[in-house]
């Protein structure tokens, strides 16, 4: 079974990532599982200062999902650099860093710091989250605008080697996601990520408030697959060459083989480390299963098969002539 | 899974699992899936071990109250059920060098905790006292063993249903001094731990204490990579940080914990608003 | 306790309410469900012409959800006038009919219709299903955007006796739900229906093709109720006076509060009925609980009570100067 | 939940549910919620019975094949669990006034909902025979008990391991002839019935079908409201309707399903691209 997957210029060796900011900064989930045998470990989103984050409650149980409005707590891009990047490559990680900012500049020094870092070969490639709020447009995210969206992409493209890839990591709280990604393909991402978590809200049945500090917060899990795998499916019908890691409630080899098909080279896994720790290894595994199952071996000839027609095509609505039926009785 | 039991207020559940009860160190704790192969719940739910035993290859138990959806699915689990469990989990209580005398606090369930503390610190040749309190009468857990292995067990009730009325910070300076306590353990709600924590520091006792209700409301991996749990802890080199309760703790030392500032980010945390913005190194 | 609620002119003796196209019509839930003793009645979107609708597979399990990408099957305004009104009228439910169209003039002919039927009288409000689409802007949903919205708006409100509460049902499949409410409100409309399905996509895992015949559909259930919630949230914060009839994944009386709290006056349930048809009384009954727990004797005391401060206020970021900590050793 | 055994490739399962047992007739069904409390499965599985009895104050049994998770969920359950059940569901299947012979045609486990109505057939001095099918030896449910019950029985396996070799199809022209069948009953795979409707049409002999995979397949509800399990059925005034299995079924009038065109909305069904746009009353 040939499980390798591209990206640009990178070749993974398998497609199953972990999902930004739930893999903390590796040394939690290397209790777990083996880093090295993930297709890439993609870090937390990686901002300019040291950051706390939200005050908790941060995080909430939701039918199938959680919500986190977690405020993108990290050390920041020196101390990542000087502590978490080094350690990753120790442990022989693939490692996709992700960048946030709350202005354009922020992402560009972010950008910039990893690129002219000693650590930078350590860096397989960069994934943007444009789901960051723009502190320079009322705290609307980079993703709701198909030119604040790019402008982004362009700055950290910019910023970064040429050779290393550029996923940008999109919202699904827009009207027309596959707009947003042509603008990011015309700004020169080399991939998508798709999806980030979708706004929500839950309310603390004690206090009769919002349950979490920041009011609204991002969905994800199972919860939200059905949305994941539309945003994927669409995504592809708009652009087939561009590489795409899709996510957002993966839990099993049979959800993987589903954002594969609907057309992601790669999956990622978040949510379900929260409940499972495990989960990626197992994952890889049914993965492999499932494309033998059908016959598969090589990954690559899967993705983006649910666009094509095939032999067990679904029910139709039949447009030829229909076969008399005569009424017998 | 082996039994689930009605204990006062509260269930106990025992499990059999060699791999976690050998490993066990008193203070840590289990993270555990609730709802079933199916279940819409995901995040796991934290209680702190109350045993282990060496029956079946290795047992362990842990005491937890009915109350949320996932606690209310655990306490319907029959014999022979599996449960999906990670542990032990998280910084265990740390022990003196040398025999000294111990006070350990329980509030409500909490107190499950300390009886394996407890069982550690006699092997030790410490002197174990114990104060246990909760509202009323049957949601104070394990008075009875207390009384059985400590050197004094008080029990504190808010409406004097069982032991002296009152709450723990009440009694807590007069037995302290009486058990000419040398350091004191503190397990359960995190109001009480807050007070246990600034009495001991009032008359310089070291206090450690387990924040396992604060890990019941906001744990959801109890590994460390969800971040969920955090809460403000002063460092050694006095700088405030935002630790994990469950990777960092649940033991933390008590007057190191900003009590007061729970629920926040207090503006000199690291990362807050109006802290030194260049990292430190990491520091508990 | 006084469950009862005001959308407009129109009072109903409890908030809640079966969601459209979940309760069939009438029939198959009364034999688990007094009609009489619901909020009201949502009726199947009515169209203007009888629809058989897309072909099976048109729903599809996800987690904590369902997909369905009916197409909108029923038998047409008139019959739905002939047959389906007067047998519910007999039952003494309070009916909404939601109404649906694809084009401008099908949603004005069908309010037309409905408005001049001698049953009239039988109709206590009429929602607007906006996220039907457009056959003249390619398919596009109406909900996408807010003048597509509010021409919508317009036209039944124009359409349907001046007493009558025109509802409007929004889609969560956009940018900026707000905006849309906006222009809606400014069209006219009584009050908002908080929210239809969005959009999703489920695999079937023997073709590996998409599972429904619509390749997409709409997520409903409790998967989604945060997203609903944060809808609810949102617009009640933009439009105070606004009434809102909340759903999306109501299965129990506390998420019905959650969503009165949220700033609903009413909710509806519709995924929970496909698994529980006796699930509206229940729901009822458990609210009441929730709210006498709360200490409250009028629904309409909870509306919008998540958006003000209460005693028991949540953590927040502490702002004045901290008490200072001494470090003890 | 009173017990589940296993039965050659497939599950049996027995409730106490008196108020199920009591209204039943052959052909009905039972919608089944599964996964428990905090399940995340939200379609109700729909499932033929098999047996009620007056045990317990009234027992229901019905048969299901693990393969989806909420199959496997109900396999895994055990005595004195609890389910939800909505039932019995459908239309039963119509018994002939006066004695007749009855030719009962079971594919899989389908069969399973076929003893039932051997019983009522038998009540009202019918004769009964059987064929029963599958592709494999274990996976043909009741042989035994057809034999004991019918008149005849024919058991028709793909592979020979059991019976006859070949399809039911292959053999029913002959039994029906050896058998002088009056009537045909068939349930279980879509493609089986659509087969034996078109024999049993072909021969003039009426034929009523219980659409037990369809219904599997394609129903959530079970009740009629979420019109997801439907199917183009030619009415008594010849046009085509899209109906609900779950409602107007799942016992049909075999000639009147539209085999070839299940999946599809004819252009000429109601409500179709091509129909009549003018609407007719409901018939079924
Ligand atoms: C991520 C996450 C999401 C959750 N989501 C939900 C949800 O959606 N709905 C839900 O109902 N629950 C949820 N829970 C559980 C929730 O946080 C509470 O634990 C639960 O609701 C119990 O509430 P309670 O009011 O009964 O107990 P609590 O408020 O936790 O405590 C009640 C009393 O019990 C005592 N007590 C509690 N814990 C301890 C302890 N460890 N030691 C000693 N005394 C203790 C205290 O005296 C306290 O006053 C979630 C938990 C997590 C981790
Ligand atoms: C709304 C809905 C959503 C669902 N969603 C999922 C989902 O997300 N994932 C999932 O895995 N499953 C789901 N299921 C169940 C799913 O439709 C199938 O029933 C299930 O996957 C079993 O698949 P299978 O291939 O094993 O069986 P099927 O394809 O149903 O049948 C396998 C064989 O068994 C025989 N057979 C099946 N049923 C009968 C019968 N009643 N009588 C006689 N013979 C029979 C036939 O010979 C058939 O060839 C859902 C069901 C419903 C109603
Ligand atoms: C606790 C938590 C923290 C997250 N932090 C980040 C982050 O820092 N940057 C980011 O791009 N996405 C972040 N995400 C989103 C995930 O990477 C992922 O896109 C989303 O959760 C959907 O996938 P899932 O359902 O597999 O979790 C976070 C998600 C969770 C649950
Ligand atoms: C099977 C099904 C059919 C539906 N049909 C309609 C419809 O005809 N018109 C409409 O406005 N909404 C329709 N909806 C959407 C529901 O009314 C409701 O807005 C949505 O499902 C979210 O609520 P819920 O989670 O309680 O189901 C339908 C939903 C389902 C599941
Ligand atoms: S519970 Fe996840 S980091 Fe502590
Ligand atoms: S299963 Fe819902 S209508 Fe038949």
């Amino acid at each position: 079974m040939d499980l390798s997957t591209r990206i640009g210029a990178v070749t993974l060796a398998n497609p199953v990532l972990t999902a930004s900011g739930c893999g903390g900064t590796g040394r939690e989930l290397a209790q777990f599982t083996d880093l090295a045998r993930l297709g890439a470990f993609i870090t937390c989103s990686v901002m300019l200062q040291p950051r706390a984050g939200r005050p908790t409650p941060r995080l909430a149980e939701t039918p199938s999902g959680v919500l986190n409005a977690m405020g993108l707590p990290g050390p920041g891009v020196d101390a990542f650099l000087a502590r978490d990047l080094p350690w990753l490559a120790e442990q022989d990680a693939r490692v996709v860093v992700s960048v946030g900012g709350n202005t354009l500049g922020e992402f560009w020094e972010v950008a910039r710091r990893l690129a002219e870092s000693p650590q930078a070969s350590a860096i397989a490639a960069v994934e943007v989250n444009v789901a960051c709020p723009n502190a320079e447009d009322r705290g609307r995210m980079f993703a709701a605008s198909p030119s604040a969206a790019a402008e982004v992409v362009r700055v950290v493209r910019g910023a970064i080697h040429r050779d290393t890839p550029v996923l940008t990591k999109l919202s699904p709280d827009v009207t027309d996601i596959a707009t947003i990604a042509l603008a990011c393909a015309d700004a020169g991402t080399t991939g998508l990520s798709l999806i980030n978590t979708m706004s929500g809200l839950a309310i603390d049945q004690n206090t009769l408030r919002p349950a979490l500090t920041g009011v609204s917060g991002g969905l994800s899990g199972p919860a939200l697959r059905p949305v994941a795998l539309r945003c994927v499916y669409q995504v592809h019908a708009a652009l087939p060459e561009m590489p795409i890691v899709g996510g957002g409630g993966v839990a099993t080899g049979r959800d993987a083989l589903e954002f594969v098909v609907a057309g992601a080279c790669a999956v990622s896994v978040g949510t379900t480390l929260l409940h499972d720790p495990t989960a990626p290894q197992r994952i890889t595994r049914e993965l492999e299963e499932a494309l033998a199952a059908h016959g598969i071996t090589r990954l690559a000839d899967a993705v983006g098969l649910a666009h094509r027609a095939t032999a067990a095509l679904p029910p139709q609505i039949v447009l030829g002539p229909q076969e008399p039926i005569k009424e017998l009785r | 899974m082996l039994t689930v039991r009605q204990v006062a207020a509260y269930h106990a559940m025992t499990l059999v699992a060699p791999a976690v009860a050998e490993r066990f160190r008193p203070g840590q704790f289990l993270a555990v899936a609730v709802g079933g192969e199916h279940t819409s719940l995901l995040a796991r739910r934290c209680f702190p071990v109350y045993e282990v035993k060496s029956d079946y290859g290795g047992t362990v138990e842990f005491v937890f109250e009915a109350g949320d959806p996932g606690a209310e699915w655990l306490a319907s689990r029959r014999s022979r059920d599996s449960l999906d469990v990670l542990g032990p989990l998280g910084r265990p209580f740390p022990l003196p060098r040398d025999p000294a005398s111990c006070l350990l606090v329980g509030g409500a369930h909490g107190s499950s905790g300390l009886f394996s503390l407890a069982d550690a610190l006699r092997r030790r040749d410490c002197q174990v006292h114990f104060v246990l309190g909760a509202p009323r009468a049957h949601e104070v857990f394990g008075a009875r063993s207390a009384q059985r292995i400590g050197e004094s067990a008080t029990v504190v009730t808010r409406d004097g249903s069982l032991g002296v009325t009152g709450t723990i910070p009440d009694v807590l300076p007069r037995v302290i001094e009486e058990t000419s306590a040398d350091v004191v353990y503190a397990a359960g709600p995190t109001a009480l731990l807050g007070s246990v924590a600034s009495v001991s520091a009032a008359l310089g006792i070291p206090c450690q204490v387990s924040v396992g209700e604060w890990l019941a409301d906001t744990a959801a991996c109890g590994i460390g990579t969800c971040l969920s749990c955090v809460l403000p802890l002063i460092g050694d080199d006095g700088h405030t940080r935002m630790v994990r309760a469950c990777t960092e703790g649940p033991v933390l030392r008590g007057e190191r914990v900003r009590w007061s500032d729970l629920g926040t980010i207090p503006l000199d945390a690291l990362g807050g608003p109006r802290a030194p913005q260049a990292p430190l190194e990491a520091a508990p």
